[in-house]
Formats: C-alpha cells, structure tokens, sequence
C-alpha cells in the first residue's frame, strides 16, 4: 500500500469557520444522555392527533402499519421467537433514538417538517402506544430523562472477536470434511420468489405474503 | 456431447455462414466518434442491469436493488451497475450548494465547499461495499435464485479522496473526543457512529469512483469510505461530521444494524464484515449453456479484515476441497477474482466456494453461523453459499446437510 | 485573497443560505431504485465527456475522439469516456455471429465462439492503451489547448481476459512461425503484423473491461490486448489470427504508424509507447478557480516498458524540479497518477511533469525529440508539456525556450 | 503480477476445426511476396473507369484528393521538407499494401465489394497515377512481381533502443536545469483551433486552412 496522504502542521488553512447560526441550523442530532434535545414538550393525546394526520397512512393509527410499512408498536415477547416483531417498545433500547429519528427523516417525504413540540408529541403518543408511558404523560426536554426503554439491556457490544474468531481461525479441512456424500435439504425454486429476468411475471408479488420473511429488508 | 481433453469437441459438417456471408458491420460504415459523447454498452448486453426485489420493501424509494455479479469479472464494478441503497431516494445535490460541516468537540468548527475538499491531498484506494444484510434474505434458508439477489448488494470500487484525518485535522480534535457522527444531506439524514480511531485510521471523504465523479446514487459530490465496515456506514452526500465523546445510538445502529440472537439478546456495533465469498458463474442466473467438457468457475472473495490469499472450491457440497486461482490485483478490504477451472463430466454438482483471509478467518458454513446466531439477526450472513448444478447446466440456489 | 498556511483564509460575513435554509434534497424524496437500472453521472457533470475536434478528420466517422483527462482521477478510465478511434466507425457485432479464426502456420486451423472463449482460463490486468498519434498534433508547436486534446488518446482499463498463447496452443504454432496478424471484424478490417514473441507473452483476448463486457467502440464481444504498445495494435472486433513467417506490412504499418524523420527516411515497427506524463489539473480546460494558497496539481504517467516509480514536477518551466508523489497501485505498462501539493503564491508559473520509468528512461523535452525526430513523424511524441499558468488561475499550452 | 493463466498439455480441446471454405472465405490478406493474391488482372484504363466511378468522390479523378479525404497520388520529394505528402507513390513501401488494403477496405462504406480483377485494374491505375507504370500495363498476379515501389528502402526498423535509450536514460536534472529562466516561445491561443467547450464557436472551422498540419490525423 502506497503512503498515506501527508499531514501539514497546523492545517491546511483550507475551509472556514462555522459560524453559530450555520451549525445551529445543522447539528441535530439527539444523544441517549438527551444533549441536543430542544426546550419543548408534547403530550400523548397532541401527538395521538398529529400521528393520525402525518404518520397513519404508513404507519397505521396504532403504530401496527398499513402493508409493508414499518410497524412502530408492539410485538412485545416475540424477540426470542420465530418471527420476532421489533419496534420501538419492544426492542430500541434509547428513548432519544425516537426523537431524533421523527425529527430527521419523518414524515417520509416532508423530512424536517415537524416542529420541536409536535416532534414532543409524537414521541410521546408512540410511548403510549409501546405502553412504555400513560395516556396523561407529557413528554419534555424536561421528563425526558425519566423514560427507561424496555428493551435496553437486551443490547451488548460486538463479541464476534471472542466468541466467532477462534471457531472460524482454524485449518480447514481439504478432503472427505462432512460425514459421506451431502444431500440437497431445500431448494430456492421451490419458494419461487425470485424475480423474473423478463417480464412482469408476478410470481414474486404472490408470494409475498407466504414467503417474505418479515422485517429482511436492508 | 463427449468430454475430450486435448481433442476437437465438435466437428462442422457444413461451411458456418457467420464466416461465409458477409456480416453488415463488415461492410457498411458503424456510428462516428461524435454519436456516444458518455459511451454506454452494447445493446446486446441490455440485460446485465441491477435489479429489484419489489416485494422486499414498501416502496421502491427506500429500497434497495443488486449488482448483477453474475454478469461482472475481474473485481472492478463498473459505476452504473453499482448496487443502491437509499432511504429517501437518490439525492440529486447541487454540488455549488453542497457543504461539508466538522463540528461538536473541536477547536474550531469548519465549513467546507467541495472545491475546498479539492485542495486536500487525495489518496487513491479500492475497497468493497457491502450492506450488512446481503444475503440477509438466506438465513431461514434459500430463498432467492441468483448471485445478484443473495450477494448483490456489494460493489468494488477505486475511490478518489481527501483522508478524514486531513479534514479533521483542519478543525482540530478535542483530547476527550472518541466518536463521529457522520450525516447524509438527503431527506434520511442519515447519521451513524463511528469511533475517532476508525475515522482516523482509514477512513476517506471521496469524491470521485473508478475515476470519474461520483454518481448521485453512490453519494454526489461526496461520501464517506470506511474500509472493510458495513455499507451503511459509508454515509453518502455527506455535509456534517460531529466530533463527540459517546456513541449516538441513532436508528441505524439501534433498530436496524444490530444483530437478534435466538435469546432475545442483540448484538451491536457489528461493523466489521466478515470474509465471503460466492461463485458468480455458474448460478442459477448464469447457467452452464456448453454441456460437458472443460469449464471455468469463478468468482468473488472479500474480508473487512484484509486480503484474500486463498478460496477454495467443492463440487461436491463441501466434502471435498480444490484451491482455486486468484487473479488479478490483491489489495486490502477489496474484492478478489477466483477461478477454478476443471472438466465437467456432465453430472450433477453441489458448487461452493470457501474464502479464507488474510489473518486466517475462513468462511463458515450457514450451519455454523446459525448455531452462533439463530436464524434472526437479518445482517452478516457470511456463510458458505451452495448452488445445485443439474445435468443439463442450470444451476439452483440450495442448502444442503 | 491572502496565502495562509495554517490559518483560515476566509472570514464569512453572514450564515451561508446553502446551510440555513433547506434543500430540497434534505427534504423530499429522491428517485428510487428502479429508477436507472445502467446508471450514468450527475446531471451536473454533463460536460464531462468524449470530445472530437472536427477539423482534424473528413468524416467524424473514420475519427477520433478524446478522454477528458483534466476531469478524472486516479488511474482509471470510465468506460463511458474512453476514447475511441475507429477507421470506419464503431462495428455493432451481434456476439451470437462473432466467430475468432486462427489460420496459417497452425497445426489445425481453428475456429471459436464467444462460448468458447469464456471456457479458457482468463487473467485480469490494467493496461494502459495510447493512441501512436497520442500529441501527434504539437510536434511543430503549440497547438491545442488543454490536455484533453493534447493528451486525451489514452485510456486506462482492467482487462478480463484469455491469454492469446493459450488460444494459439490450442491451433498448434508450427515452428517457423515468426508473426501474427490479427485481423478486425469491422469494415475497416482492422491489421497489424506483431511478433509472435510478443503474441505468446503478455497479449490478451479481452472480453472485459472495468469489470464488464468490452463496449461496442471498444471492440465488443473481443479486442486484442497488446500490453505498452501501441493503440492501433490493439485490434478490436478481433476475428482472425493468421500465424505466418513474415510481417504483412499492411496500410497500418506503412502509409500509417511509420516514423517519419527529417532526411525523408522513416522508422518502421515503432511498437513500444515511451514514456510519458502530463498535468491534467491545472490545465487550459481546467483552471486553477481558488486563488492563491494550497494547491494540488496532479497527472498522470505511463510507460511501454514497465512502470512509473517516480515523476518531477517543475514550476519555472524546468529549470527547477520538485518530486511528486505517486498514488495509486503501480502496474507495470498501467497508468500512474501524481500528486504535487504546494502553496501557489499567486504568480504566473511554467508547469510541466517529466515521468521516469522502471527502466530508468527518463520523459525527454519536445526538443531533445525533434533533435533526434524532426516534426514530421507524427506519432510517439512523448515530450514534456508545459502549461503556462497565469495569476487569474487560467493555463495555456506553450512551449518555452 | 500474478502468475500467468496455465496451458494444458495438449490443449482444452476447445473450438472446432476450420474448414477450408471457411479460411478461404476470411484468409484475404496480401503479403509483400505476393502471398495470398488470387489469380486475377486488370489494367489501368479499366482501372481508371472503376476509379472515377467509385473513388474519385473522395480521392479526386487523379488521387489529389477532395477536401479532407487522403490524397492517393503525387507528393514525390516532399519527404524530407516542410510538408511531406505521403502517397502510395511518394512513400508506401510495397504494393502488396495497395491491392490488400483497397480490396479489404474501400471503397469507403462498402468494403469488400470490388471483385478481385477490379482490384487489379485500380491497383494498376494507382500504380499509373503515381508514374509508377505507364498507360498500357496489366498487374496482375503475375506481373505484380515486376513492380517496385520507388520509397521501399527509406523503411528501417525501429531503432530508438540505439539511438534514444541511451540518451534518455540518465540521471534526470533537479536545480538550475536551464540557462536561466526560461520563456514562453509559442502559445496555443494564439492558433485558437481548439472545439469550444460549449456551443457550436466556427473558429475551429475557420482555423482549418490555416492550421491543421497536412496529414497529421492520427
Ligand atoms: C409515506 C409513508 C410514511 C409516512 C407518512 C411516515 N412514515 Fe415513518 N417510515 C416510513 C418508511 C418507508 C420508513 C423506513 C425508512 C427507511 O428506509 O429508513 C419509516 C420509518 C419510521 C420509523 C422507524 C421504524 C423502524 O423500525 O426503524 C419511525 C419511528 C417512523 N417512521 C415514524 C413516523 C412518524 C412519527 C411519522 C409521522 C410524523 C411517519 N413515520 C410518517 C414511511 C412513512
Ligand atoms: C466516401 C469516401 C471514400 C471513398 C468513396 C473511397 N475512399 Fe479511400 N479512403 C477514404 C478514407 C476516409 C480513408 C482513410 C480510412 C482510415 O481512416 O483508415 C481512405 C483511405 C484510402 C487509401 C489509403 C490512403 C493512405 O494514405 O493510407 C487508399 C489507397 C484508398 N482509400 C483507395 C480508395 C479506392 C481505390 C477507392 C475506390 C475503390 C476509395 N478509396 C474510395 C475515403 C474514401
Ligand atoms: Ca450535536
Ligand atoms: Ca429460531
Ligand atoms: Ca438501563
Ligand atoms: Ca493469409
Ligand atoms: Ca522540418
Ligand atoms: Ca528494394
Ligand atoms: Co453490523
Ligand atoms: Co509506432
């Protein structure tokens, strides 16, 4: 590999410096200790209005989704299960996420678009609806400290090094590896939810209901 | 037809009239040096296109579509068949109205135009893309019949770019940093967490890939390369970098990008993509069409951890072993070409290949991962691919045991 | 504006609108992923494409056209933008009818498909290919003005590929077989004579590039690779190899691609391109838009014989030399880019990059050429370029004594 | 650089014989020893009707040439000047080249039309055109043989491995390379044949006459 790009001592001198304004419009981002969080607030019953208008058609009046949209709410005790239902109350493990995320990318396709306190709302109605709070909570930069989310101790750093690494660093094997000859124990065909190269074969859309795994998405 | 190493497969009873009658393009005059100012490729290969699975999301805009590594060789892929995925579509950024913000724990807090990001020192590196979840769609089982839909949302890439380093160090780093937050101007906003030693390490602000400008799916005017780590990660239209002391947990490290292990449990921070491979010819998308005789088997190979010096090949289901040929260029955290050439005999084979990186770590076998990781976690499925070659040389995606 | 190493160049007045007012990207969504199944550049990039320059030709037809240097980066070419050079346009050959014939010398006169091609082992390797007449235009002075047209016969690509020794062994050389003729399937039937030395060393039939099929201009479904020689040896829409005991001297090889000298003599089997650099960036198509301060001036290097360790960059027109330094991997007869960051002083400057190779061969001045060459010859014109930088940032081609 | 793709003892077996009708119908080319030319002839009054008739659109009634389209005939003793002509009289070689390349290539947008006896006369036409031959003779392929072509030995085999290597290969300067500063002596804008970046600018057009060197087209 060739040599890095050079460093200067004392920079470059190149770019400018932000001024207040440039990175207030900009830093938005929320953090699990709540920095970045704005003074505001919303209640549940604000948000409730605000979801039905801006958030139901995707995501259902509940959080339980319209088609394939994501489902916001439930799906309590299904993460050790078959199919397990990952939503905010059930497996995001930081309140803040919630906040941060409505703000930045929600509505889809009016990114931005909320203001602090309706942002408050929502958050609050998609507490309620996960049962993580009552229907009399208001949501502030102020409460928000008080929020626990169910699920997150549920979440631990990447031990792949330890627990996979050793299994996986090992001499492998160049002849007779596997007990005799192997057989075939599921075909792709069979699911047949392959798109087809040519054509609007709609196969595919069939199958969905019976073989798209939920949440595989990327 | 017979296999016949070193002898004449087929005879020709008659003169082919490909050779004996003329051919029009050798004769008449074809298109002039001014028809095609950006070249696209022959018509005959309109079908070497990315695809979609429609059913895999709601919609097509925060969706997701494959490389057609079945078409592809050598371990370039070319820009227009670079794999997509968006969260709120392909921002089309005006690259005059473009910045790029460094702020938070820093001793000044910048702004920089493109033009500005031209004036760093560049570095020229190839590295792979992959989403953690390629081949997310396999773990239950196979599912989807073709390389480009179980391993097609990886491209290889020579980028052009300004090191992060370089950028961050124009604003000054703060001793108690030991985070990023990267951040995307399309409508997502999409944000990540990148640890300072990672971000300071390799990590480039690009601007341009396989030597012309980026592509406004691939990021417009610029991205964030983070070698080896998942394609997530590799924020596009990037115009903020925050500097801080903790993670930021956002959605895409908390709801998506953590990996469910059959305990309810969830690991996270998954960054690093584990060596793969997958034999791209044939599949079932490029089925074996010369009957018996001799046959080139290829394929690609990658680690997050560093090079390919070795793949290996089984016809067999993974019985038995043959070292297969690399070709071509072997850089760190870029994809390889392997080749194994052998003579079909015509009967059915269970085709798998095996990658083995540089510091050791070889390719798993689905069941291995499965007894580690159930059947949930969605992304990292590095496992061992099989596709089912019949007698008449089509091939199906397949799990064995 | 100031220089100003280490410290902030600009001051802004008031918050930048591009920052605190949104985007319409930031906001609503963008294309989603069936949108461009191929994809192609930003829309802002447009006026990066292949450019001809209509007086040089009769026809734009038998032509040329030219890679726009002074817009890339790294080492390689954009299929889309590799330039092409037909002698009776671009051949739109239906792969199913491509037939490649070895004749003459050969134990068995043979006859291959496309299909068949891809049955032999391949190799993948990144060559450069320059046009002979690559700045043919400039041996009597000054003439075109940016490196585009100067310097834009070239491109850069990774070739998949089937070494022609292979196919050659499959005819069986005979043993007095001292040459090869390979032949083009288009209308122009494209020949050149080339020892058979050469043919079984490093010579590709290539059915890739960057990672896909070979482009129609380029010579789709194959072209031959002829590794640091010249561009029209590289016969494209290859059909026919004939083997035999004496160079053809065909059109190519004595109307054209002969080295004219001064008495009137010329060279013949000029093969091997010399080696060669040129600054992209500054350059007349590419002004410096900045002002005074850190600046990058890049370019790039090639030679036939091997690879490029080094290149000098000079400021004052060659007086004074500085050394660049290299990025990117270094592939022997591969393009080479350089770097040379400095902090212009806003002052008029005589750029110019002089390239060494592996063999020590070091780029010579357009006069030390024409010492030797003349101004007729036309073709191999590898000399230094100089661009003469003025203080609003705008460059020109020149010569300088 | 990897190891080379592997030969197999033997070959692949790949591809299949050629049949002689096959090579025949691709094996056209010419060689200087006349090897590869059909039984055929023709002469230079029929040679000169062919011309005119399919020719001389582009090459001019007597090889001068129409506009751009290359000049065929003349040029003699320009060589070693200013502006050398190169011909088929004034500079090819051999006249293998002729009959190979006009019978593979040209006319122009009709390659490979002309039967081989049409080739023979326009060949003997040429031939005539550039004094090579006088008004009454036949090629054919047995008198090609008799025929030489008057620049055959100006051609000597690349020699820049003698007389440029050495040169070029020394220690390269790095200070004071020069006398001193030097100065621009030519400037590209001054000629101003360079296509505009945008629009449709004739100056390039208008320059033509001018500036574009004779025969410098690559
Ligand atoms: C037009 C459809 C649509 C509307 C309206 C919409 N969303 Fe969404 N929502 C989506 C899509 C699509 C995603 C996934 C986006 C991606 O790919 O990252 C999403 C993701 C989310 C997520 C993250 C889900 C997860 O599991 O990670 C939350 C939370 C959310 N939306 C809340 C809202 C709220 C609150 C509103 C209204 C203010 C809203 N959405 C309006 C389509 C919609
Ligand atoms: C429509 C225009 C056109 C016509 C008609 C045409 N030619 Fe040409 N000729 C060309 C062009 C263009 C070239 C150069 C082709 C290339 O780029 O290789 C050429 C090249 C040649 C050359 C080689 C010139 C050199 O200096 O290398 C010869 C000889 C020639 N033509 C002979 C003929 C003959 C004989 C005919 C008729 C049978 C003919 N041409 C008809 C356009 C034409
Ligand atoms: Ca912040
Ligand atoms: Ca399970
Ligand atoms: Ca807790
Ligand atoms: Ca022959
Ligand atoms: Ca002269
Ligand atoms: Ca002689
Ligand atoms: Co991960
Ligand atoms: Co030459």
């Amino acid at each position: 590999q060739e040599a890095a790009a050079p460093s200067r001592e004392g920079g470059f001198g190149l770019g400018r410096e932000a001024l207040p304004e440039e990175v207030a419009a900009w830093d938005i981002d929320i953090r699990p200790d709540g920095e970045g969080l704005p003074v505001g607030s919303g209640d549940v019953w604000t948000g409730e209005e605000l979801f039905v208008d801006y958030c139901s058609a995707c995501h259902g009046d509940f959080g339980e989704a319209v088609g394939r949209w994501p489902v916001l709410a439930g799906g309590f005790g299904t993460l050790d299960g078959e199919d397990p239902v990952k939503t905010i109350g059930s497996y995001w493990p930081y309140l803040s996420t919630v906040w941060d995320y409505v703000h930045r990318a929600m509505p889809y396709g009016a990114a931005q678009s909320l203001s602090d306190d309706e942002v408050y709302a929502i958050t609050a109605y998609l507490l309620y609806l996960n049962e993580v709070v009552d229907d009399d909570f208001v949501l502030s930069n102020e409460t928000f400290a008080d929020v626990e989310m169910p699920n997150e101790d549920a979440f631990f750093m990447d031990d792949r090094a330890e627990v996979e690494l050793p299994l996986f660093t090992q001499e492998p094997c160049m002849t007779d590896c596997t007990d005799g000859p192997v057989e075939v124990t599921m075909n792709a065909m069979v699911l047949d939810v392959t798109p087809e190269e040519e054509g609007a074969g709609d196969d595919a859309a069939e199958a969905e209901e019976e073989a798209a795994p939920e949440d595989t998405g990327p | 037809g017979a296999v016949a190493t070193g002898q004449m497969v087929h005879a020709q009873a008659a003169p082919d009239p490909a050779i004996t009658e003329m051919q029009p393009w050798q004769q008449y005059l074809g298109a002039g040096v001014d028809a095609s100012p950006y070249g696209m490729p022959s018509p005959h290969e309109a079908h070497v296109i990315r695809r979609n699975v429609p059913w895999l999301t709601a919609d097509s805009v925060s969706s997701i579509n494959f490389t057609p590594l079945h078409e592809l060789d050598g371990i370039i892929t070319p820009n227009g068949l670079c794999f997509e995925r968006h969260h709120s579509g392909v921002a089309e950024v005006d690259p005059g109205l473009h910045r790029l913000m460094i702020n938070g724990l820093v001793d000044t807090p910048m702004v920089f135009t493109v033009e500005d990001i031209m004036r760093f020192p560049r570095e020229n590196r190839t590295y792979f893309l992959e989403c953690a979840a390629n081949t997310g769609m396999e773990w239950r089982g196979a599912q989807l019949n073709g390389c480009q839909f179980t391993h097609g949302m990886i491209h290889n890439v020579v980028y052009t770019g300004v090191p992060l380093r370089l950028l961050l160090e124009e604003a000054g780093v703060r001793t108690n940093a030991a985070w990023i937050l990267p951040e995307g101007a399309d409508a997502s906003g999409m944000t990540r967490s990148i640890p300072l030693e990672k971000a300071l390490d390799d990590c480039l602000v690009a601007t341009h890939m396989n030597g012309e400008r980026l592509r406004a799916e691939q990021g417009y005017p610029m991205r964030l390369v983070v070698p080896g780590w998942e394609g997530n990660m590799w924020v596009k239209w990037l115009r903020r970098i925050e500097v801080g002391d903790q993670p930021w947990h956002h959605r895409e490290e908390t709801s998506k990008y953590t990996d469910l292990l059959e305990d309810g449990e969830a690991r996270r921070f998954t960054w690093v993509m584990d060596a793969k491979s997958v034999i791209t010819n044939p599949s079932p998308q490029a089925p074996i069409l010369h009957g018996p005789g001799p046959t080139v088997i290829t394929g690609v190979a990658w680690s997050g951890r560093g090079s390919i010096p070795r793949v290996d090949v089984s016809l067999d289901g993974g019985q038995n072993w043959n070292q297969a040929r690399m070709s071509g260029p072997s850089f760190d955290k870029s994809m390889h070409r392997f080749y194994y050439e052998f003579d079909w005999d015509g009967s059915p084979l269970l085709l798998q290949s095996r990658a083995m990186d540089s510091t050791g770590y070889v390719q798993p076998t689905k069941d291995q991962l499965r007894e580690i990781r159930g059947e949930n976690s969605i992304y990292h499925n590095n496992s061992i691919q099989t596709w089912a070659l019949s007698e008449d040389g089509t091939a199906e995606n397949v799990e064995v045991g």
